[in-house]
């Protein structure tokens, strides 16, 4: 029926690949679209490298919001956190290859971005140990 | 009298097409199209009469300051408003309220009164009076919904009394289409010597308003949501409160006199519109107020129920699909739904592909979706351009919608 | 390039006749005619386009919401501004200085602190802090005007003091035409650590603003002053102000978060734009914008400044004519004048039966009338459409007034 | 040059007839239109019968407003108050006899409007004393 909804994102939408919960990540954060009600809450456990390690996601939304944040942690396995921070819409466009108005866009990015947010926390946090 | 079709052709944007499909606009609730009377009468504005209004002693600021006094009256006599004086332009209902809010609220309001709204409300008659209430140290109550989406009567008669200063109600509401007995809340109000304030966003498209009959001292609207362009709105306020309270913005047209230290306002209804006005929205207000009136309420009406009827019947044959707010019969033309397990800007997105526009949110009524346990729904809303085939297709896309996901 | 009898075909109101002459519109500090570009966007919005912005999911909001912002955007880029979260949309330059008398000046302002403004001030930028500066106990000093019309700068450096917490002037005067020196003020006023406001409505539509480069912290002006329609006007704020002060405004569109209890606002600029905006005002200002750039200000300041000194001369040849303000060269395309015996608003009546359209009257600067020892001035301003001939028919109608009533 | 400004009018206005003063006059107001700054003030004496029976003014604006309330006196010399008070806008264009804009209107009724609230002013005090 529809160029936007490739079967893909519908499919990832009903069952999605990361779904769940992870014990003890190294990256943990969630975040909210509160004007629709999309949320995400992103796990992340790192390898000595800062290589995502394993990754998975909990969240409620349209099926944009949803899809996408699957598809980016199934694309960024084994990414170092520094290049998963250079990111950005351009990649989440490619990713889901779906023409989006800038509305939508908002929902294909909140998954990466709070990927994202929870690095720069884990970072922070880091650095402060060090000290 | 004009045929529906008639009044279809005088749309112009009915003939866009939308992803090579035709239109089918049913976010009447955010906004409306405009005929092209009033387009025509924007541009022949600006093409014969261009003028700033108020004391220009040369041709174009008479007439233009002739028309724009006008488009008052009109409106006044639109709603049974005593005259002129009665009637303020400005840009929205929500500008319109938050006048209420900041000239009569921090004006009438002292520790410890009461303002009472409903849980029905707009952000726009909800914000500016959290905001004002906790400035002067007054509380703010809510009148309760019913289950079944209505207001519930009883619990006003428990919240208005002696303290409450102001109540402050929407008409009809923009997320479950209910339409609240604003009389019988005015009746009330009188009774505690509260003023009345409606928010009829929603109504004034709608329906015949009267604010004498209605018993209020405040009605708010706006006019992009009945045909009229955007960045003009309107507050009906009674002459003599009118007078007594400060004005809300200060500056050009609004004063009488000033000299370095102080100033003395102007007449009303110049009191309260400070600043160059937007004359050019004021006339295609009445124009877009002769257009409603030469089509009839009662046609509109009509057009409107028939709709709605039939919309509630289409989309209750399909078990996916989930109804908020009140049966028909308490309800304007708007129907908000869930569908299940697909999210609502998913569904409008998709819609979309097939020209249909709605609207997929929280409608500006966050607190309210959250009491139906929801984030957001999916809004189709009706005018008097839409039509049975409009909901069909309507009702077509969504059930294709529901195949897709499952 | 375009030729200036290219530009005046833009306007179709100049062809209008009024009483059988041309219409020669010297009316422009008042507002200005539109060319057909701006004419046309407006109707092609409503024509193709109409959707309430934000949020809407379908063809028609995206496609009005990316205009409605990238409106924004074009505005940031015209003053130089960092971009759209500091560009906000009002009604005109009398909301956008209430907007600050509201929001910032409640919220800065404690008692026993400064507000200074000039002599040459608009109603709209001093009755708001006369009510303003009352309400929270704070004073309302001015900075004085020299005896040939420009702005003292001595007076300046004595009354912009620590304690004073916001400095508000006008950026060119309609009444005398004075072009006011707002980077030397802004300067003072950064010394002593005060907010910087410019009153830009009758300097935006004439010259390059940039406001990084006259340092101010905002900068308000009328669309409907430059070629814009009515009802869309704007106010530059710094983004790290904006960000910290109180809306002015509450409802739809600038909340982020709302229950009951309380809200959060929205991210710049729509923190600040609350309610349904006037989109096809914002899509007309755009191209308003891009007409003045297209046509330069270079272009637009050699036409007017041929015609000030032009009418100016012609002006003085006249014996029984008394011109107000400072020379030509300390003042933007405005002149206002006396003519011995003889009423403004006769003179006004009298030049509109030549078709000549002038304003007459306080200019809503009554206490700079008073100070000039008169109750209204008769003003004739010009525009990039104004010609020598429309100077050389004022002139000759004015002789013949004269010759009338004597 | 202009059926606006008939002679009558500019003639009215560089030569009033009933510019002055009265002393101890039974009728005195003053009034001004803000706005443009025309000012009238009028002085009336009355003989036994509420009639008119002289009039002055005086005052300062415009042409319209000047001429306007000196032909007013002129018109109303012998007229009761009580007819005086029944007197509106018909009543001036008529005089007037030239065409007239609304905002020029109001300056062609301040006259009268002064006169007017000079006689209501008048008439309260009257029954005031009476009481
Ligand atoms: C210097 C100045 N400031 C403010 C204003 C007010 O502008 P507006 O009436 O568009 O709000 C004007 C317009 O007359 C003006 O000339
Ligand atoms: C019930 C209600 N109140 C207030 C408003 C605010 O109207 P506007 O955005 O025109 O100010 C709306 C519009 O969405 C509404 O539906």
């Amino acid at each position: 029926m529809s160029s936007l909804y490739r079967e893909l994102i519908i499919d990832r939408y009903k069952a999605p690949l990361f779904k769940g919960k992870l014990d003890s990540p190294d990256i943990f954060f969630h975040d909210a679209n509160p004007l629709c009600g999309d949320e995400v809450s992103v796990y992340v456990k790192l390898d000595e490298n800062k290589n995502i390690k394993e990754a998975k996601f909990e969240g409620s939304g349209c099926a944009i919001s949803q899809a996408s944040i699957d598809l980016v942690l199934e694309d960024l396995q084994g990414a170092n956190i520094s290049e998963v921070l250079k990111l950005d819409k351009d990649y989440i466009m490619e990713l889901l290859n779906i023409p989006l108005t800038p509305v939508r866009l908002k929902c294909a990015l909140l998954g990466l971005k709070v990927l994202q947010a929870g690095i720069l926390v884990y970072m922070k946090k880091q650095e402060n140990d060090q000290e | 009298m004009k045929t529906q079709q008639e009044i279809i052709n005088d749309f112009p944007i009915l003939k866009v097409s939308v992803n090579g499909k035709r239109l089918v606009y049913l976010d009447n609730a955010a906004t409306t199209q405009k005929p092209k009377q009033v387009i025509d009468a924007i541009s022949n504005y600006y093409l014969e009469m261009n003028a700033n209004v108020h004391r220009g002693v040369h041709y174009l600021s008479e007439l233009a300051s002739e028309e724009y006094e006008e488009a008052h009256r009109r409106v006044a006599k639109f709603i049974n408003a005593n005259g002129m004086e009665e009637i303020i332009f400005t840009r929205n209902t929500t500008e319109s309220l938050n006048l209420l809010a900041y000239s009569l609220g921090l004006n009438e309001l002292k520790k410890g009164d009461k303002v009472v709204v409903t849980r029905f409300e707009h952000h726009s008659n909800l914000v500016p009076w959290q905001q004002i209430t906790r400035k002067v140290g007054a509380k703010l109550e809510f009148i309760e919904i019913t289950d079944d989406g209505r207001l519930d009567m009883e619990s006003a008669e428990k919240i208005i009394d002696d303290n409450t200063k102001i109540v402050s109600i929407v008409h009809m509401s923009n997320a479950l289409g209910t339409i609240l007995p604003v009389k019988e809340v005015s009746k009330l109000a009188k009774e505690h010597g509260a003023y009345m304030i409606a928010d009829g966003a929603q109504s004034a498209p709608h329906m015949k308003i009267d604010v004498k009959d209605l018993g209020v001292d405040f009605f708010a609207f706006s006019g992009h949501k009945m045909l009229a362009p955007m960045g003009i709105g309107v507050l009906f306020g009674k002459q003599e409160i009118l007078e007594n309270i400060q004005p809300f913005l200060y500056g050009g047209d609004m004063i009488k006199l000033v000299t370095y230290d102080e100033a003395q306002w102007n007449h009303l209804p110049w009191k309260f519109e400070a600043g160059t006005p937007n004359v050019s929205g004021g006339i295609g207000l009445k124009v877009a107020v002769d257009y409603l009136e030469q089509v009839g309420f009662d046609t509109i009406h009509k057009i409107e129920s028939d709709l709605t009827n039939y919309a509630y019947e289409k989309l209750s044959e399909l078990p996916y699909i989930k109804i908020y707010g009140p049966e028909p019969k308490y309800r304007g033309a708007v129907i908000s739904f869930a569908m299940e397990g697909i999210h609502p800007h998913d569904i409008a997105t998709l819609l979309d592909e097939d020209g249909v526009a709605v609207r997929a949110g929280h409608h500006c009524a966050q607190p309210l979706m959250k009491l139906l346990n929801t984030d957001a729904t999916t809004r189709a809303s009706f005018y008097l351009y839409n039509t049975r085939e409009d909901v069909d297709i309507l009702i077509e896309s969504l059930q294709k919608i529901y195949k897709l996901f499952s």
